[in-house]
């Protein structure tokens, strides 16, 4: 399984702070099964999505094995 | 990154204890103004990244100045105004030092830091997106 | 100025609390450098010259920059290795303003101190020239 | 009287931290009544005197009456 970790309004959106996704899961599986207006953030510029502590260059290259932790995350909105 | 109320006195009075022998300390604590609207703030962070980039931030900062020691405190959870959200120390033997080391953390804490808050207004939380955000953080940071 | 140790806490925690609702607060803290050779060192002042000169340096602060409020602690008195000789800080709603502040106040605060100085070395007092000073002072605050 | 304040070095070559002279007090009558090597040190550039809290510009010109404070200030240590 691959851990989904939700951070920011994405946990409201979500309703939850975290889920299991089966593995292995790339970026369309994420896509077809976070919530659509997740989704369609996560397509835009600002919203990153890190695999096991590492903030992803490229989304689409997601590659999330079983046991990895996926966290999405919203723009951030400074400290 | 700390859950609870950072208690400034006591990391000041530490800090500056290990660091007894350097000559000289500075320091800059932020805290969470009162801007007449805003009744609490929220911070959450995601501590895979934060953790590892702060320390990362205060390892770069140990080897660019030549300072004796640093610490970075970054409040996560539910503050309200004049509450600390940030405390960034730096020992050194020089003054110049000390001062730059804490300039420079602080001029990069944000970007090493994958926070989102959200604020409380009228009873109601709202997430703070960055547009806004940018504006209010550079009012209450620089 | 203050004839007995500083309690830099309990004046941090106080200035920080008066100026809680303040942006940010800068703070520097100079101490007694370890050179290995000086057992202890005694600074004297006037009174006359040295409190209405650090009280119009605070006020020049105060004025230049757009602070909340400053602090300016000295020592006078004898002083081992490791004690706090000096204490600034100030507040303001912007981090820039307290830095610069803080900086502004520790450039200016030897001009305002009429302050001689004698160390203690091998049992003896000797009292500091300012030829052989003033490369000592940049070494402990510049 | 005039009180005479003696600082730093000053104190230890006195032997003493104060002491009192006849007023009015001008820049010689000072002169002669100190230790030789204070006025001596005096009249360079790097000792000053001050005046009720005033340091002098022009040491030449003190003109210290009854009831004032003459302080005898050597080269400062800075701080």
């Amino acid at each position: 399984m691959v851990r989904i970790v939700y951070l920011g309004k994405f946990a409201d959106w979500a309703g939850r702070d975290e889920e299991e996704f089966e593995a292995p899961l790339d970026w369309e599986g994420l896509a077809q099964r976070v919530e659509p207006r997740i989704a369609e953030e996560l397509r835009g510029d600002r919203a990153h999505i890190s695999l096991d502590g590492v903030v992803l260059a490229d989304k689409q290259a997601l590659s999330a094995k079983d046991g990895s932790e996926v966290a999405l995350l919203p723009p951030v909105s400074g400290g | 990154m700390l859950d609870k109320g950072l208690s400034v006195g006591e990391a000041q009075a530490a800090f500056s204890n290990i660091n007894r022998l350097s000559g000289g300390i500075a320091s800059f604590l932020g805290k969470v103004r009162d801007d007449g609207e805003t009744q609490a703030l929220e911070l959450t962070h995601y501590a895979p990244l934060t953790e590892p980039a702060i320390r990362e931030l205060a390892q770069e900062a140990l080897s660019r100045f030549a300072l004796d020691g640093v610490l970075v405190w970054h409040r996560i959870g539910v503050m309200t105004r004049g509450q600390p959200i940030v405390l960034v120390m730096a020992a050194a033997p020089h003054r110049r030092a000390a001062f730059d080391a804490v300039d420079f953390l602080m001029d990069h804490l944000k970007s090493a830091s994958w926070l989102w808050k959200r604020e409380k207004r009228g009873g109601t939380w709202e997430w703070i997106e960055p547009r806004a955000e940018d504006r209010l953080d550079l009012s209450r940071w620089t």
